[in-house]
């Protein structure tokens, strides 16, 4: 892990409040997994860092892709940064979906609005071991849909809105039948809760969201509780990815 | 530099809370640079805190209710102190407690493993015990007795800010027997996010530190500094090596960044390298020379501009 | 919206020492827009004040060490409130005094010519009287009680941030018949320069306004609220319409905003005009209807984000 | 006055660590006499604004010319800004030299460092309407000087540095003499008390800095003591220009 000014070299809307950032710099040549994360501080504005998920990465051009949704004051000044501009980021952060463990015949990946992009690296990485791959991607409507025909370049893709603007209409809940070994999921905590009571049995794993100070498991600012003695984890380097039965969700 | 059970290096240290025992920034530098190192807060069992969110973003600062979680004492000394002592860096212990027993038995087991006790009478995010000591004289010299009884190094007594008398705090710690004085620890505040009409943190209120505490600590060191004869080991908002100057000027004898650290993992590293270069800027032959500088200071305003 | 002693069109006014007796700021708008206007403060004779530098940037914030400057409240009455008068908009008087003769003789002279007090107990930047009175329950009680018996109008005590327990002092003002709170004066603060190695300020210490405060404030409103019965005037750091909206769900019934018009002259009138629309977006149906609001709110986070 | 954004249309080093500045917006027609100033914003990392004086104004153009030296952070940032920026401005502030009441056979103007700008657009309207001018310019070096030449075109100048590397070695003090009947003087207050100590009896205009808050009257901030019953004038509006007579410099 390393802090860094990467420079921007690509930033655009792809649906409503939302962007695609491709960054340029030495961090994106450490990215161990999908599912790791970058803290970004957006200007002298902010006093805390912003956690943005990789959403793609390429090793060895040293380049990778983040896909935000503005939320508040920091993304908002984040999405006024030009190409060409540098940024202050530290990471690579955090432990991913430990591909490496991973031996699935069907995974199902599932993510939530700005749940998604984590998973889209997971779906190429996946694909790439051979591991069949279908994805279930909920959103409000069909204006905040994003990256469902990028998906679809690695298996099958379920598209679920809240209004029915696009693909099924209700939650990701709805759809998730078929014979999956494991499942992975990314998205509000809500959405994770149901998601792990709906599939409980089957080997899952979680990436969750809390606020943070440090991003590197110094503060902890972004605990969640645990199964076991110690009686929680840091979702910023022990996680955000966690194996489902590991964590307790509130 | 020579505090009471301290070699310094340097006056650079990190501050309780905002640096874990060490481990996650031993991959950004080596710690053997510091002035010294300032463990989290010790408990006598494990704690688990308070809930999330733990923390919120506020203008030039941050808010944090972590509420002392930790692995307890023995823990402590057992798997985090060790890896420390790795390094060529002394090392301070933050002692909490909810009762003057708790204090006594966590200093009296940790004190054996470290080079002073830093006393953390003025944690704001447990719902009992820890401030109450602080902001009550009294209590705050019961406390310090009898943890000063029974440390095996000295003891340096942080102050809390929330108080409207900050100099009677201090007199009546350097009384009970306090080696030093640490200050400020953060401010009570409050963040309400109007999309969801609550406060933004699960335990309501906070702690306020970063840059928008600096004037309120600059100010606390300063007053304390004349009304004491014990060190200083100062913090609240220190970003830059100016901020150090500031709080050596004030009286302080050693500084300790806290919220920094986060914004830039580096950042005490990168002030202790800054430093020498910065005293000759302002034609200081040294720290000790700094220390209380604004205390002595009477040459008029014009000869040191430029 | 109804307070004592004020109808106010809007939950909005300039803080005291921050917009003079109006004047400067009516070439800018019209000042009928505002909520209420609250003076400089008064005091029994004329005073000329600290000495310069009286103030100091900080993050996000600033010192501020005037000293009361004002002509006095006779001069006030006959020069500056006529002035006023001719707006369409409640006055408050912010009074002020070294000892509660003083406080009593502002109050009765100038309360006849306003629609309301502030009594400033809380001032931290003159050498005797003020600041004593808002830090000790005791003389605030007193100081209250006396102002209260000869004030025509409401009376607002305007409280110190620099205690240790607010709500005791909220509590002690509120039996001694204030009829509304206004809070938070400025916190003590210092800066140094490195440079001079002397404090900015010439008065040494200051008051810290702006952002960086507003946690502490938004801390201490939220609790008197929970305290007392009477109104809360908040302040604080406030720039922005979600601070108001804030303050507002912390439990004020309406806001001043102080340091904010040396950034923007206009920052009243603005947010002022903001102030609908926000209410809307964030689902409230009036002013009435958020006050207070954090004290209520018990749906889980999850439903009200989008 | 107005709060206004206004371009940066020119902005160049001139001296060492000093800096031209040319903005453009309406607040360049508003001003009203030589001697004025401007607050600025510098942006939002700073919360006080930076007052600086009013060097040149073309208010038909609408232009305006500032004269800056880096004195800390504020001056710093405003360094880095580039041509086509905006800037936060309230202006135009203070009264200035009451060119109208002034009726003078020659005039002195005594400039020490950056107090050197405000006199520039003095002199320019001294000459206009006829009054000779001399100029005495003060620096620490030759490196720090600046605007000579400009100033030659209203009259005599003489330089004086500190160091003697330009004009004469020495305090603009020392080059005093001649017949002139009013003086105009900016610069460190310790300066401005020597010179008018020295001009004792002599009409003279002096323009005087403190550090501000409001800049519009309304803190308190920025006063200097008066010789009258009120007892003080606020720097930002009742001046930064005052008679000799009227202020008492400490
Ligand atoms: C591990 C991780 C990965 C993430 N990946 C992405 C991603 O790929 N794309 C994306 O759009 N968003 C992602 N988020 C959420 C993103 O961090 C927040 O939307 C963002 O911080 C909001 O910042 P803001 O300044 O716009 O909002 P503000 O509300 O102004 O932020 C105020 C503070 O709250 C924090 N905060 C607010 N919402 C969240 C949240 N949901 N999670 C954590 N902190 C929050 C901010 O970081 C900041 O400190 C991720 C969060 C985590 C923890
Ligand atoms: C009426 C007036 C006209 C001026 N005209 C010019 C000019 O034309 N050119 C020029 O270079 N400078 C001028 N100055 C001085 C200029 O305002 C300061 O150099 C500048 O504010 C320093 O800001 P900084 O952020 O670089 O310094 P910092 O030291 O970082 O500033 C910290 C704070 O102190 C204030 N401050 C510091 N020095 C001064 C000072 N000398 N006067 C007032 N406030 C100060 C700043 O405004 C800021 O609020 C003028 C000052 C006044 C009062
Ligand atoms: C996340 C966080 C955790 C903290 N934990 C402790 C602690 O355990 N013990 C303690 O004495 N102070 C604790 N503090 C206070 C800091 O040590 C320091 O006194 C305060 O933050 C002011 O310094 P700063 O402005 O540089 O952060 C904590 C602060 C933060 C931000
Ligand atoms: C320059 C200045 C002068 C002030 N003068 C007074 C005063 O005369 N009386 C008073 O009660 N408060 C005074 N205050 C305090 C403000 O009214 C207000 O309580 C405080 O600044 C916090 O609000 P803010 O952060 O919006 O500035 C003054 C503040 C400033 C910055
Ligand atoms: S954010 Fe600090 S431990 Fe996770
Ligand atoms: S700066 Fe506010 S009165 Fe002059």
């Amino acid at each position: 892990m390393k802090r860094e000014w990467m420079t921007i070299i690509e930033h655009e809307p792809i649906a409503r409040n939302t962007f695609r950032l491709v960054l340029q710099g030495t961090i994106a040549n450490d990215v161990r997994e999908p599912g790791q994360f970058v803290h970004i501080q957006v200007s002298n504005d902010f006093y805390l860092r912003r956690p943005v998920s990789i959403a793609e990465v390429d090793r060895e051009e040293g380049k990778m892709t983040l896909l935000y949704k503005l939320m508040g004051k920091g993304t908002e000044e984040l999405s006024n940064k030009h190409v060409g501009d540098t940024i202050d980021v530290l990471g690579p952060a955090g432990s991913g979906f430990p591909l490496d463990e991973i031996d699935s015949n069907h995974a199902l990946l599932i993510g939530g609005g700005i749940g998604v992009p984590p998973l889209y690296q997971l779906a190429k990485q996946l694909h790439e071991k051979g591991v069949p791959v279908t994805s279930v991607l909920g959103f409000q409507s069909k204006e905040e849909a994003f990256f469902t025909k990028e998906f679809e370049e690695y298996g099958d893709v379920r598209v679920v809105t809240n209004d029915g603007t696009l693909g099924h209409r209700g939650l990701v809940t709805d759809v998730l039948e078929g014979s999956f070994d494991t499942y992975f999921a990314c998205g509000p905590t809500a959405m994770l809760r149901a998601v792990s009571e709906k599939l409980d049995g089957m080997q899952g794993y979680l990436s969750m969201e809390e606020r943070m100070g440090c991003g590197i498991g110094a503060c902890l600012a972004c605990v969640v509780p645990a199964n076991d003695e110690k009686g929680y984890r840091r979702i910023c380097c022990d996680g955000p990815v966690f194996d489902a039965k590991e964590v307790v969700l509130s | 530099m020579m505090l009471p059970g301290l070699e310094l290096k340097n006056p650079i240290m990190p501050a309780s809370g905002c640096f874990g025992f060490g481990k996650e920034f031993a991959p950004f530098y080596d710690l053997s640079e510091l002035g010294a190192v300032i463990m989290k807060a010790a408990t006598g069992e494990q704690r688990f805190g308070n809930g999330t969110p733990r923390v919120a973003e506020s203008a030039s600062g941050m808010l944090n209710a972590i509420g002392l979680q930790n692995p307890g004492v023995d823990a402590i000394i057992e798997h985090e102190i060790p890896f420390l002592r790795e390094y060529d860096v002394p090392v301070i212990a933050n002692v909490a407690g909810s009762t003057v027993e708790e204090y006594v038995e966590v200093a009296r087991k940790i004190s054996r493993f470290v080079d002073a006790l830093e006393l953390n009478i003025s944690c704001p995010n447990v719902k009992e015990g820890g401030v109450q000591f602080g902001t009550d004289p009294a209590l705050a010299k019961h406390v310090t007795e009898a943890v000063v009884q029974v440390s095996q190094v000295p003891v340096y007594v942080k102050l809390s800010p929330n108080v409207t008398d900050i100099v009677q705090l201090a007199k009546a710690v350097e009384e009970a027997g306090a080696s030093g004085l640490s200050m400020i620890n953060t401010l009570t505040g409050m963040r309400i996010d109007p999309k969801t009409r609550k406060p933004i943190i699960a335990n309501q209120v906070g702690g306020l530190s970063g840059a928008a505490i600096k004037p309120v600590a600059v100010r606390m060191v300063y007053q304390v500094y004349e009304a004491v004869d014990i060190p200083i080991i100062g913090m609240g908002g220190i970003e830059t090596v100016d901020d150090v100057i500031e709080f050596l000027l004030a009286g302080a004898s050693a500084v300790a960044i806290g919220s920094a650290n986060f914004k830039n993992p580096l950042v005490c590293k990168e002030i202790i390298e800054e430093l020498p270069q910065a005293l000759r800027s302002y034609g200081f032959t040294s720290v000790e020379d700094v220390i209380g500088g604004a205390h002595r200071e009477t040459a008029t305003t014009g000869v040191l501009r430029t």
